[in-house]
């Protein structure tokens, strides 16, 4: 298949930040390489100069999912390069790299620096990181996607994906800003803004206060806002949200992506993509559709409230 | 450096051989057919079938150090000290044999050997607090089987603390108990602190384990005596395999370390405090 | 206890639309009124015309959580005043009336019609219910939020409280607005929009097409959304999302909330608000506090992100 | 009309008494120490303890009706007839005598008696299928005391979906199974017309329950012959008293009407259908 240019094995990537394929081959050595579970690798969000990430503690679990207030903790857009960028090159897929700035300069220096990498197949844009002031801002604004979206397209040439914030009263608006601006393709839902208390203390329990949650818990709001965007906007559409099972890729097959990415899921099994793709062509054959396609032609107006 | 041993990649299940309960905690065994034995100091993410519970928890899988693991058939029999504090400890420890387990491992990085650790000491000292002997009972054993000598010290809040000593075989160990009921009265570090105090530090290398004011006391008794110690830490974990960020602690240099690929096993000196908010409980 | 002028002998409202009390009075009789758990009753929403209701499904259940689409079912605001309000009466708490509409003139009518029966305490606004437009639009806005509560403050003698939507980008801007024109009071969360789909046809499920999710799913969400909106405005803020047990209203509370409100919960077990009251008593005890207003004080500036 | 039989306010727990599989479902029965005796047709609110699963559901209690209520003490036995179609009905179809049933109820609008049914009537035709057959066992047992002569009449899809015949006690059942392993071979409905074709329609009153499609057969079997008929019918409930405005079913007379209070049982000329989008399984 293919996404906004990029030729995929098949509709299953990772979510941003949740995959760290450098750290995974520490822990199961060249077993991960031969068994890759996706289709396509998400590098984790890089941002202009270093970041150390949030003090903990940063996770905290909710019934049926759980909030992180990770950071973007990562070497930077020079330590990426130099040590990231030649190890994530041996992965047996398309590298698409995850970046953030808090400028337009900052962004442009960045896109354009990891943009000119041969490794790199494809850039996605996080505006809707809920742990870093420029992502609430610019991707809770159509007009402020559009502005940022318009001015990185002009040093992009590979397929720029945006990464949707779900912290929006219209990401349907933002998607629609998104697409006139030039870009390739959504991804969608980053983390929900969440908050979890001290058990002890009842004090903020996060080191940074709040943070954002994912997981199953999200996924009916993730479809929500899935089926909205994919009804407003051509660009093929990166679904993801509490998917866990190849049942629930096809549900967001079915409300309009072209595909998905297991996030949270492959924290409980790294092999959950694996899983999931697998009873995703079983759950095809099951009700009789032929190809994915024919899934998504399923899909209902999604203009009813 | 010991390298960790590798886990497959994926989750696999297993089936639980065994459990006991032992002076306020579980011991169970599962017999792990498809993965590598492990070594000291590492652990695995644990979780039952099924999982999640009354209020939606548990929902992630757990962190646990693997205490003993003994071959069987193809497979290892992995054996777990575990203390009941939450829902997902509760959910384990009432795990029957026969249940299924579901295991992601052995993860992390190992107890180094001595000669690693501390070149040219005489022997190891193992420090173990509360459920915190788990990983010590295996590394006692490796040791063992290496030829090193070693002399142990386990601490205990109060009895109802205190399970899992017959995890270790051997008879030279001492204990320490906040309450008294056994051994010396007071903390394990007490007796950490005497015993350095009559070595020359050339001549030990320490191995620790436990809650985190515990930790730090070893961490600023061997930093004072520049005695060469490694540290398995805790960390609250969604994944344990580097992907979520989650398990930092604050090292030395600054910035942050993963506790479940750098570490969880981490030579004092590296962090900046075992005090890490959101640890133990 | 008081909150926007009303008196209340507990802090443990219901959520508006998630215990009809006459209704419940048909299935358990007077032990209803003999057990009554909340301080304050809060009616269903009502409308200037008498509503059916959306088509069947109306209800999916979601890993801890449910999502319903029921749209506002009515009897009207000429039926509810005859039919409904004296019935109402006869509970032993002040009631509360929720309120909606789709135009300022219809809003006005509603609004003072009701504050002038004299078997109403005091108003909920419902500018947030995700399956009637006006909602999503006026709650959605912190502008017309404003000019809706300034034209509503004019005839409405009675307290007045504002219920805010979630899916807003800024909940705590909307709130300031609501304060700004003359509220007396806010609450939230509303649901959160969400789908779900056919489990045979992969069709939109509901026969509305989405819905809103509440219940434990959402807690954390509405918690971050309670401690920014309180941090923001100083009316008094009731905070509701997938509370269910005392431990989880002490949260809100030491977030910024001066009263709560069970919804979803009430489903599991009618009585669960007695139980959640109950439990808040004891964790008050258990940490030390003497009073719920010392819980309040816990709460660290919630500026963080 | 046949007064409800009112709910103590709030949940109670109960203790599972009994369970045994009978022909694909499962038949469990709990001790109710606190409530009433229900009425035949009316329903409870059931679930487990612990309740929510892997995945997260169930979450919502589930509705049931009652198939059998005797005194036992103080209390009542209650009996249940459950066929495991997903998360709740399977949890539930697993507890064991012993364990913990949350409960509330009885909930709902029970059967009239014929007399108000249909006055005048000579006999009652009670008409089930499948898992429907339920509250049609209290029934025929409350018909019974109150001397009303009844015919049943009982539909099953295939041997594995046809438990519960046991709980009536009485020998003149016709049955009728859409693969012929029993009885007529066809649908229950199809015995409903030849009999009412034989019959004066004045000298009958029919009571159904059953998936939605013979539910709206009976509907249009009756009305074309204008004899009075009761559906106890079923629809997605989130509480069953009336709170959640989920389970609606269309009116004849327009909107919608609340199967959970309004019901379950109604009259079958009430309904503008029996065919509900998101009813059944
Ligand atoms: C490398 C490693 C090895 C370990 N080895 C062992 C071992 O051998 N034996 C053993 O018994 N334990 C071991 N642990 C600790 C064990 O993993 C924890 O006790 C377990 O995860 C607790 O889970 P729970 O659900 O029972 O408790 P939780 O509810 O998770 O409570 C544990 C603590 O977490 C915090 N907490 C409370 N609620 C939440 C929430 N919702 N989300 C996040 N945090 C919360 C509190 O501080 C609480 O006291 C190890 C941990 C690590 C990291
Ligand atoms: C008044 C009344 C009396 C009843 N009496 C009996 C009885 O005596 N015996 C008996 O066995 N059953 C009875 N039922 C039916 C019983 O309540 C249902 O079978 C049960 O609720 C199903 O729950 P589940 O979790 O097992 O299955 P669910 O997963 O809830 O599946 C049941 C059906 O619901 C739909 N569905 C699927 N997923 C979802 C979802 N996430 N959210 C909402 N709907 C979904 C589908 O159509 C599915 O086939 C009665 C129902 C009512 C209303
Ligand atoms: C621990 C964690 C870290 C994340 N880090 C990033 C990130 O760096 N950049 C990003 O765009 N999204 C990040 N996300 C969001 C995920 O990519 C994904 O959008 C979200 O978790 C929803 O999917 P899920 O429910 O399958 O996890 C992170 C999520 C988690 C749980
Ligand atoms: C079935 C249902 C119906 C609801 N109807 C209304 C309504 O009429 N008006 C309103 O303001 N909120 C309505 N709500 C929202 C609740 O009042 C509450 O804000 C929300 O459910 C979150 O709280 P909870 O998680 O405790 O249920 C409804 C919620 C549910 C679940
Ligand atoms: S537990 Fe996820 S990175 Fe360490
Ligand atoms: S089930 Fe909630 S109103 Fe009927």
């Amino acid at each position: 298949m293919e996404i906004a240019g990029l030729r995929l094995e098949h509709p299953v990537l990772n979510g941003s930040g949740t995959f760290d394929a450098l750290a995974a081959r520490r822990a199961f050595g060249d077993d991960l390489l031969a068994r890759f579970p996706f289709s396509g690798f998400v590098s984790k969000t890089i941002t202009p100069e270093p970041r150390a990430g949030n003090p903990p503690p940063r996770l905290y679990e909710t019934p049926s999912g759980l909030i992180n207030s990770i950071g973007l903790p990562n070497k930077g857009l020079a330590g990426f390069l130099a040590e990231d960028l030649p190890a994530l090159a041996e992965l047996p897929v398309p590298l698409i790299v995850s970046v953030m700035a808090t400028s337009h300069d900052d962004f442009e220096r960045v896109v354009s620096a990891v943009a000119a990498r041969s490794e790199v197949a494809a850039l996605e844009l996080n505006v809707s990181c809920p742990n870093v002031e420029s992502g609430l801002i610019v991707g809770a604004s159509a007009q402020e996607t559009a502005s940022l979206v318009e001015a990185l397209r002009t040093v992009c040439p590979k397929p720029l994906i945006v990464k949707l914030t779900p912290n929006a009263s219209d990401p349907g608006a933002i998607a629609a800003a998104a697409e006139e601006a030039g870009a390739d393709a959504v991804s969608l839902i980053n983390t929900i803004r969440a908050r979890a208390t001290d058990p002890q203390t009842f004090e903020p329990w996060l080191g940074a206060g709040s943070g954002g949650l994912s997981g199953p818990a999200v996924r009916a709001i993730a479809l929500d806002q899935v089926a909205r965007v994919a009804a407003r906007v051509s660009l093929p559409v990166i679904g993801m949200g509490g998917i866990e099972s190849g049942r629930h890729a096809a549900e967001f097959l079915a409300a309009g992506a072209t595909a998905v990415a297991v996030g949270t899921a492959s924290f409980r099994d790294p092999g959950a993509a694996t899983r999931v793709l697998a009873e995703l062509s079983e759950e095809l054959r099951r009700y009789g559709f032929d190809s994915l396609s024919e899934l998504r032609e399923v899909r209902a107006p999604s203009t009813s409230t | 450096m010991t390298e960790r041993v590798l886990a497959p990649f994926g989750r696999r299940e297993c089936r639980i051989v065994g459990r006991r309960e032992t002076g306020g905690y579980v011991v169970f065994s599962a017999l792990d057919a498809a993965g590598p034995p492990p070594r000291a100091g590492q652990f695995y993410m644990l979780a039952g079938e099924p999982w999640e519970g009354e209020g939606g928890r548990p929902f992630l899988a757990r962190a646990f150090s693997v205490a003993a693991a003994e071959p069987r058939g193809e497979g290892t029999v992995l054996e777990f000290l575990l203390e009941a504090v939450g829902p997902g400890t509760a959910a384990l420890a009432a795990l029957e044999p026969g249940a299924v387990l579901r295991v992601v491992g052995p993860l992390g990085a190992p107890f180094s050997s001595l000669a690693e650790l501390a070149p040219g000491a005489a022997g190891a000292i193992l420090v173990g607090g509360g459920i915190g002997i788990a990983p010590l009972a295996l590394l006692r054993r490796s040791l063992a089987a290496a030829g090193t000598p070693a002399r142990t010290l386990l601490g205990f809040r109060d009895e109802a603390h205190s399970g899992g000593l017959e995890l270790f075989d051997c008879s030279e160990i001492r204990l320490a108990s906040e309450d008294g009921h056994a051994g010396h009265k007071g903390y394990v570090t007490d007796l950490l602190a005497v015993m350095l105090q009559g070595d020359d530090a050339g001549t030990a290398g320490v191995y620790a384990c436990g809650p985190p004011a515990m930790l730090e006391a070893v961490r600023a008794i061997c930093a004072e005596r520049s005695v060469p110690a490694e540290l398995a830490m805790e960390a609250p974990m969604a994944c344990g395999f580097g992907a979520c960020f989650g398990c930092a602690v604050p090292l030395a240099t600054g910035g942050y370390m993963r506790v479940c690929v750098d570490g969880p096993v981490v030579r004092a000196d590296a962090i900046a405090t075992a005090l890490v908010a959101g640890s133990g409980h």
